[in-house]
């Protein structure tokens, strides 16, 4: 099962590797995205100040609905999708394997975003710990919700619109929980930034269960 | 005539031709109720009609898309089968939802309306206001979900998984919603106006969300029945191209 | 002799169409059958039904001794399919793309190499993106890629499609290696007369059936 | 906005948009039923059904 698992993240991370979508592409948008916030705050500092944790995970939402997309048109592309039917692979693993890919591609992104609101935004970091938790808990929530979804729009042709439609509603709760706990991380909200956090691990848990259960069906084209 | 065309799932029965006429009926009682007869409250005065169709039509909303959660379940354990593979529970699922996103529509319709009047503004970032926009959109992505064309099982398997993930998800968004309202706005404007709820208010409370739940019960039973019929017209158009392809050899 | 594919009355239907209708074909162990016809008779939808790729929806499918319409998922592993589409990683290097695949399907890494040798795809190509190879050495990627799984059933859709003649000729030859080892062979072509040399066997299908049928040699 | 005049937004809305779906599901009821050919055609009322109880 990890062996399974391993093999997929480390293929498509190879295929980032070679064609560098993430850092080449997405992370710059990214970032355009953060400056564009300024525009839209008219550069007002202690808005963007008091904004940086929601502003920071709505650009990761952005910029990972595009790895997603990515991520499942590279098996679309040339029939891919056929080739896993047809191989020894389960449909849990290749499910995990998808989300450990997609995890670790939006953590490069949010690499450069995070300096991005710290520099953009003048932000201070209180509460690194904090800062890390929610992070990972948000990162892993968007990773299994993302494959989740993009497996369900991947065999359809209107899988570029369908996406974002299906996709931000159920990841709402973590985008007010990061949001709330990087607040707390950052020092401009002093609440419960903790179980933000471990709200996002629940979340995270109980959507990487129900992909594991339904991966089978999903994956079942025809 | 198919054996099909008999079937009594797609034509009207006796029955829900009572339940339509009830459910008219009921709903005109209703309107007298909620409009005329029930009295004025004490601090929301005439406001408080709205009541009479913002909670049932939330009930309905929700008891919808637990009902299409269910339905999905079933459809899910059966869609295996070889016999019988449980199409009407995928019927049932598409129907429900769709009747749930109106009933979702009306709740944030009436919630807008009754917000302006009580708390002055049309949108109140209100925990249960939140939740239900989430729930909305969720749903409307599920009935686009079933729209795509494909093959009639693999629609329905997958429209199935969203619908169980959209209904594991209601606990989470209105958990989130609620306590990110009460930790960051303590006492919400509305908590000290909530009518209270007594004597005839209630009682015209309870009949309004049984008459609602009759006339969406019919919404569904007949929105099912078009989907019979949808898949019938799509039988048959299959079932004429296989015999035309069979003639092409012969 | 053995059925290796077993199909009685099959329908199956894509896209509210019904692509095989009522096909009648029995296929026995280590036969190289030609599956002829002209577009749309429904060749791919029998190999992709072959796969357990498209769902049976009525008759009796049987496909190494697994019923297809118990089970479509099992079989898949003893099964090589080579489809329209190459199914390749165009990011990746050949070669990688390869080690992949053969780890998907449980394969020796060491036959990688043999296998890109055996089709004929010169070494220094196996360090180089396949998004830049030509049609016919991707095609030449993808018979690999089948050929590394070792499969006991051989789906294969258009396989001479952009080859050329030596690819052609490399690929007759690991065809028959494979058929006298004991797999069994199924491929689909429109052009009449190809192969006759290795084809034991030329099956003709119209309309989602079967029209004409050589019979086994 | 007075009360009465929300009230009076909210119960025509609401009735407006049921009775419109309910419309719609009962005339592509019809619309279906009658492209197969099944039943005979009735007023359209709430209380009516999208086909016929023609052959049930």
């Amino acid at each position: 099962m990890l062996h399974e698992v391993l093999l997929i993240a480390l293929k498509d991370l190879r295929v980032e590797w070679r064609s560098k979508v993430t850092l080449g592409q997405v992370a710059p948008m990214g970032l355009l995205v953060l400056v564009v916030f300024a525009f839209a705050f008219d550069a007002n500092t202690r808005l963007l100040e008091l904004g940086a944790g929601g502003l920071f995970w709505v650009a990761v939402l952005f910029g990972g609905t595009l790895l997603i997309q990515r991520a499942f048109e590279v098996e679309t592309d040339d029939g891919n999708f056929d080739a896993f039917r047809m191989s020894t692979i389960r449909a849990p693993s290749l499910f995990l394997g998808k989300s450990l890919g997609i995890f670790i591609q939006v953590v490069l992104l949010e690499l450069v975003l995070g300096p991005g609101i710290v520099l953009l935004y003048n932000v201070r970091i209180d509460d690194w710990l904090l800062l890390l938790a929610a992070a990972l808990g948000g990162t892993l929530a968007f990773s299994v919700c993302g494959v989740l979804w993009g497996v369900m729009a991947a065999g359809t042709r209107v899988r570029a619109t369908l996406l974002p439609l299906l996709l931000v509603p159920i990841l709402a709760p973590v985008l007010l929980a990061g949001s709330r706990a990087f607040e707390t991380a950052f020092g401009v909200r002093a609440e419960a930034g903790w179980t933000w956090a471990s709200l996002m691990f629940v979340i995270a848990a109980v959507h990487a269960a129900v992909g594991m259960g339904t991966f089978g069906f999903l994956l079942e084209e025809s | 005539m198919s054996p099909a065309r008999g079937n009594k799932y797609m034509t009207a029965s006796p029955a829900t031709r009572v339940l339509g006429v009830v459910a008219v009926a009921a709903a005109l009682l209703m309107a007298l109720l909620g409009l005329i007869v029930s009295p004025a409250d004490v601090v929301q005065g005439q406001a408080v009609r709205m009541l009479y169709l913002h909670v049932p039509s939330i009930w309905i909303a929700y008891g919808a898309f637990v009902l299409t959660a269910v339905s999905s379940a079933l459809f899910l354990i059966r869609s295996r089968r070889r016999e019988d593979s449980g199409r009407h529970h995928d019927r049932l699922a598409g129907a429900a939802a769709e009747v749930g996103v109106v009933f979702a529509g009306i709740t944030l319709v009436t919630g807008m309306l009754w917000g302006r009047v009580t708390w002055g503004t049309y949108w109140q970032w209100d925990a249960r206001l939140t939740t239900t926009v989430l729930l909305f959109v969720t749903y409307l992505g599920y009935l686009a979900l079933r729209r795509l064309p494909a093959d009639p099982m693999i629609r329905g398997r997958r429209s199935a998984v969203m619908a169980l993930i959209s209904i594991i998800n209601v606990p989470i968004v209105h958990f989130s919603v609620d306590w990110w309202r009460t930790l960051h706005q303590k006492a919400s404007l509305s908590v000290g106006r909530r009518p209270e709820i007594t004597g005839e208010m209630y009682w015209t409370l309870l009949y309004s969300t049984l008459a609602v739940t009759i006339v969406a019960s019919w919404l569904i039973v007949h929105r099912y029945r078009v989907i019979r019929l949808e898949e019938l017209r799509d039988e048959e158009a299959l079932n004429a191209l296989i015999a035309s392809r069979l003639r092409e050899d012969e | 002799m053995s059925t290796v594919v077993d199909f009685q009355k099959v329908v199956a239907v894509a896209g509210g169409f019904p692509v095989l209708a009522g096909l009648d074909i029995e296929i026995t162990k280590g036969e190289i059958v030609h599956l002829r016809g002209s577009n749309g008779v429904g060749k791919t939808s029998f190999l992709r039904a072959c796969a357990g790729l498209l769902q049976i929806q009525n008759g009796d499918a049987t496909v190494l001794g697994f019923d297809l319409r118990d089970d479509r998922i099992a079989p898949r592993r003893y099964i090589g399919l080579l489809g329209h589409e190459n199914h390749l990683y165009k990011d990746l290097w050949v070669r990688e793309h390869l080690e992949f695949r053969a780890a998907a399907v449980g394969a020796d890494q060491h036959d990688v190499e043999a296998a890109l040798q055996r089709i004929g795809v010169s070494e220094r190509l196996w360090a180089v993106p396949i998004e830049r190879l030509s049609a016919g050495q991707r095609r030449r990627v993808a018979i690999a890629s089948v050929l590394v799984g070792r499969p006991q059933l051989w789906l294969l859709d258009e396989p001479h499609a952009a080859l050329d003649r030596e690819g052609r000729e490399v690929l007759d030859e690991i065809l028959i290696d494979a058929a006298s080892s004991g797999a069994t062979v199924v491929l689909a072509s429109h052009e009449r007369d190809l192969s006759k040399s290795v084809t034991s066997r030329v099956v003709t299908l119209r309309g989602g059936r079967l029209w004409e049928d050589s019979g086994a040699a | 906005m007075s009360e009465v005049a929300t009230v009076a937004t909210g119960w025509g809305v609401t009735f407006v948009i049921v009775t419109t779906y309910a419309l719609w599901v009962v005339g592509r009821g019809k619309a279906i039923g009658r492209e197969l050919g099944i039943g005979e055609q009735e007023e359209l009322d709430l209380g009516s059904d999208s086909s016929t109880s023609a052959n049930s």
